[in-house]
């Protein structure tokens, strides 16, 4: 394991700590917690936005923080979820007596903690309202199973979820964009080589040279399909296809684009895919109304992309473009 | 069987031996279908739990396994923090009031602790999660009433073999559906290493 | 060599089309070249900036075009300066009748084709002024040799740079804030991988598992000291003394920091580093006005990271701040 | 020697031959104090000259050699593009109106292709670059009069000997300063293949 670090059980408070560090006069840590919170928070007449999760997909979810999208990120041990006290001061912090809403992303833990964090929220007298984000369109969709995954697509909730609740809106309707985002919205990745947990000190899963895996999460789990290295144009075709057959949009429907580096991989790399990317919905007659290339929800330093197309209407348009302060995700 | 406050510290001592032991062969174990962490999340809450116990004074049983409950939740996340912090506070609430935790009273709160995990994960038996530990553990102790620990133990070992063939279709395993066949499942594990913990602390009984 | 490309021989061609077909609106290609350039260009009373040099150091140089930075960005083959008709074809495309002005990074190549394409453009009558960044302390600086290499900091020379331009600053005003940034800007890198140029198709250079390398260039060049991988504080002191021997900086004195991945390095990592600037910088008294954090000068996939301090005064900071559409640098 | 329009192109396809030949060692010997694109920057480099070539009718050799400068110049970049560039444009120069080009003539155009190098790249013999072949090959052209290419491959070897033991100070390779001693530059290899190209066409001369 190669690692800029210092101590692998610190990695996640030294982290922490360097990037509220880095913005001293917007962000700040809730004391005692891994929890970091806009400046200004709570706003008087605010929803309050709540994301977090498992560490190592920086810069997800604390480089969301700022105006226009993220109130708080609460952050967990690397690929772990964040606990549930932790997430209730979050909650907490954020709450200006309009309600909280909280961004999770469909694993186990991560729904389990929120969860149990908002029943100790409500048990305390504030509101709180919640999206499960699930659109890794690699996993099966069934009301039997733990269901899709949560990836990418995530950062779209959050910019469109913090646009409406900076404008004003109120719990229910942030709730009611965010449905509408989640319900929108499809993702799919690739990897060429997983990343190293800090504390475990080995890479989640092991490729030959030649080797692929497709379908990946965003947690080092292996994907669902392993075959031998394609180009970037058959990989760009493989993720695309999947993700539209998956969703309704058709000739003319407006979509945004998100070509996502997942840790390790050179933006060269996501432009390539990105040509065989827009070339495919030109052919389809969809319309590109924006497209975003950069490491926005990364796996440590996994080697690979994932492919996210979010379909538009006009209450999504303005709030995809509304601006943003977040360091990670400026308009 | 004859837990005290004494017994209960050294049961979660021993707990927490093994999973600093154990750390590493648990993650690899949530490597092939996990994300790899479920040694060090077990590691770093045992340490914790171990820490809490040790610069506290107990009157009861109930009381330390309140804090088993509350430290695992607040140290561990993941899935398999609030499910085995759920698991301890039934248990805890089961236990309330006795000083000593006789067989009958331990299987009866075992039971509680069982349909507590499945309650908060949404899962069953059978779709090859902790659950599949917990509950042919419990469902042994409520057997017989010569139940020893050598029992309970064979009846873990029963439970391990057979979650290896099962398909997953909750936790994070369940994204790799049939493939998760033949593999055996992290949290599993971890609760026979706690049971074997028991199995330790409740032979030196006599 | 494990890349998401289709021909090697190809890549340049096709990140350069695809990094087009992601901001239609806002750039396009100058027709057979690899030239980037910002669709509004020439504009009326704006001195032209134009930037580039070899590939694999996304984002460098595209990512930088937009209102506010570069006008055009004329990319070479991986870790090769572009060819004189090209950057002549660049100038050409952005020049305004108000002269247009070369952002150099100091390597013999890319000095050779710019200045060649400077003299074309002049003989074509086409006032050009130039400014070469040589901001990497690792390299001994001396008038008998090559010079220090142009790195990190050259983003500083973008920004500030280009907000002066677009503030309607005359060529030479241009120049004389430009000369102003190269004086104040000093950078050091160190990497734990080298990257892979895809033609090459083996690594620059290889260490083990064991090993950093400090000092390092971003074409893979290999650094000038080779040793034990250390803790992130050790390598962040190390980085950042060199730094500072290197300029008068002192107490009270304001800076920006740019703590800078090259490519493979998850984002974690940079905020670990960042954390020990930022105390290191602290017990110096020296204030910082900002931090940047994130990929902004690559080297294909090397695992690594570079230190930049800028210092600043009255004049810079605004133009720090102005505002910038560039879609790698968002303000 | 007798270079005419024929024997020009040929040997720009024998060194575009070398050049692919010998890519993937240009390359290596760039990593150590390079960047490692030599050999790619090379072998693109004379395919397009070639392909140029190919393309064109000549009657001159003068014209041959601009071809061959003006691609280089467009198709290379980095350091090697320009200085090839301008050393084949200085002899271009130099044979103009030349039908064919002798000995004496090629001497005089060489001498002008080290002066271009040096002054467009600032640099001097004993820096460790293609300078230190280009300039040892023409020192050895302008002595004896009955110079046969069995007399510069000697000097190109010779020089390839002693370019080996110099410190770099200029081009990338001087970033490792006492470092770059030992290894070989690989601007001054690609010029050794060029010129051993122009033997092999040289020697079929008779
Ligand atoms: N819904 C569920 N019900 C019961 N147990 C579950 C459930 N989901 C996951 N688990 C258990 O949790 C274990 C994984 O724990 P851990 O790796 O610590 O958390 P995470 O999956 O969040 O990384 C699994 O091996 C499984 O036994
Ligand atoms: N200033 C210079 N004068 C003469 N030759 C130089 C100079 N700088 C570099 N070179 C030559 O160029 C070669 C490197 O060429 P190449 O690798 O193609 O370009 P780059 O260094 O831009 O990657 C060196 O080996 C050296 O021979
Ligand atoms: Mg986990
Ligand atoms: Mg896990
Ligand atoms: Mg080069
Ligand atoms: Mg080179």
């Amino acid at each position: 394991m190669k690692k800029i670090i210092n101590d692998p059980n610190q990695a996640v408070q030294d982290m922490v700590n360097g990037f509220v560090a880095a913005y001293p006069d917007k962000v700040t840590l809730i004391p005692e917690t891994l929890a970091v919170v806009r400046k200004d928070a709570p706003i008087t007449g605010k929803v309050g936005l709540v994301s977090g999760g498992g560490s190592g997909h920086e810069p997800a979810h604390a480089g969301y923080i700022g105006k226009g999208m993220l109130d708080v990120a609460v952050a967990g041990e690397v690929f772990t979820s964040p606990t549930p006290d932790q997430v209730l001061e979050g909650i907490k912090a954020v709450d200006a007596g309009e309600g909280v809403f909280l961004v999770i992303k469909n694993y186990t833990g991560d729904v389990l903690n929120f969860e149990m964090a908002a029943e100790l929220a409500e048990a305390e007298g504030i509101q709180v309202e919640k999206v499960i984000v699930n659109d890794d369109v690699a996993v099966e969709d069934s009301s039997f199973t733990t269901g899709r995954r949560g990836i990418a697509g995530t950062v779209f909730v959050h910019k469109i979820a913090g646009a409406k609740a900076e404008a004003g809106g109120s719990l229910s309707e942030v709730k009611q964009v965010a449905d509408k985002v989640v319900a929108n919205v499809r993702s799919m990745g690739m990897a060429l080589t997983s990343g190293t947990v800090p504390a475990a000190g080995k890479p989640g899963f092991q490729l030959e040279d030649n080797e692929m895996e497709i379908g990946i999460g965003i947690h080092g789990e292996p994907g669902i399909e392993r075959k031998p290295i394609a180009s970037a144009d058959t990989i760009a075709q493989e993720l695309t296809d999947r993700i539209l057959d998956d969703i309704d949009i058709s000739n003319g429907n407006e979509i945004a684009v998100l070509i996502n580096g997942l840790g390790a991989t050179p933006e060269m790399e996501l432009y390539i895919v990105n040509q065989k990317v827009q070339a495919i919905l030109r052919d389809r007659g969809i319309e590109v109304y924006r497209t975003y290339i950069g490491e926005y929800m990364t796996s440590l330093e996994m080697a690979g992309c994932s492919i996210t197309v979010l379909h538009l209407d006009d209450e999504l348009k303005p709030l995809l473009d509304a601006p943003s302060e977040a360091p990670a995700f400026r308009r | 069987m004859e837990l005290d406050v004494l017994k209960t510290v050294e049961w979660m001592e021993q707990t927490n031996e093994k999973m600093q032991a154990k750390k590493d062969e648990l993650t690899t174990l949530d490597q092939p279908i996990g994300d790899g962490d479920h040694g060090i999340n077990m590691a770093r809450g045992f340490q914790e739990v171990v820490n809490k116990l040790n610069d506290t004074e107990y009157n009861e049983v109930s009381a330390v396994l309140k804090d088993v409950a509350m430290t695992l939740m607040s140290k561990v996340g993941g899935a398999s923090g609030p499910l085995y912090g759920t698991a301890f506070l039934k248990i805890s609430t089961a236990v309330k009031g006795a000083g000593t935790v006789e067989r009958d009273l331990f299987a009866k709160a075992l039971t509680e602790a069982v349909n507590g995990i499945k309650q908060r994960g949404k899962a069953t038996e059978g779709e090859k999660t902790m659950i599949d530990m917990w509950s042919p553990i419990s469902e042994a102790f409520q057997q017989a009433s010569d139940f020893r620990p050598e029992d309970m133990m064979e009846a873990a070992q029963a439970a391990l073999e057979s979650v290896k063939e099962l398909e997953a279709t909750k936790g994070r395993a369940a994204y790799f559906k049939e493939k998760s066949v033949g593999h055996l499942d992290p949290g599993a594990v971890s609760t026979f290493y706690l049971f074997e913990a028991l199995a330790d602390v409740w032979k030196g009984d006599n």
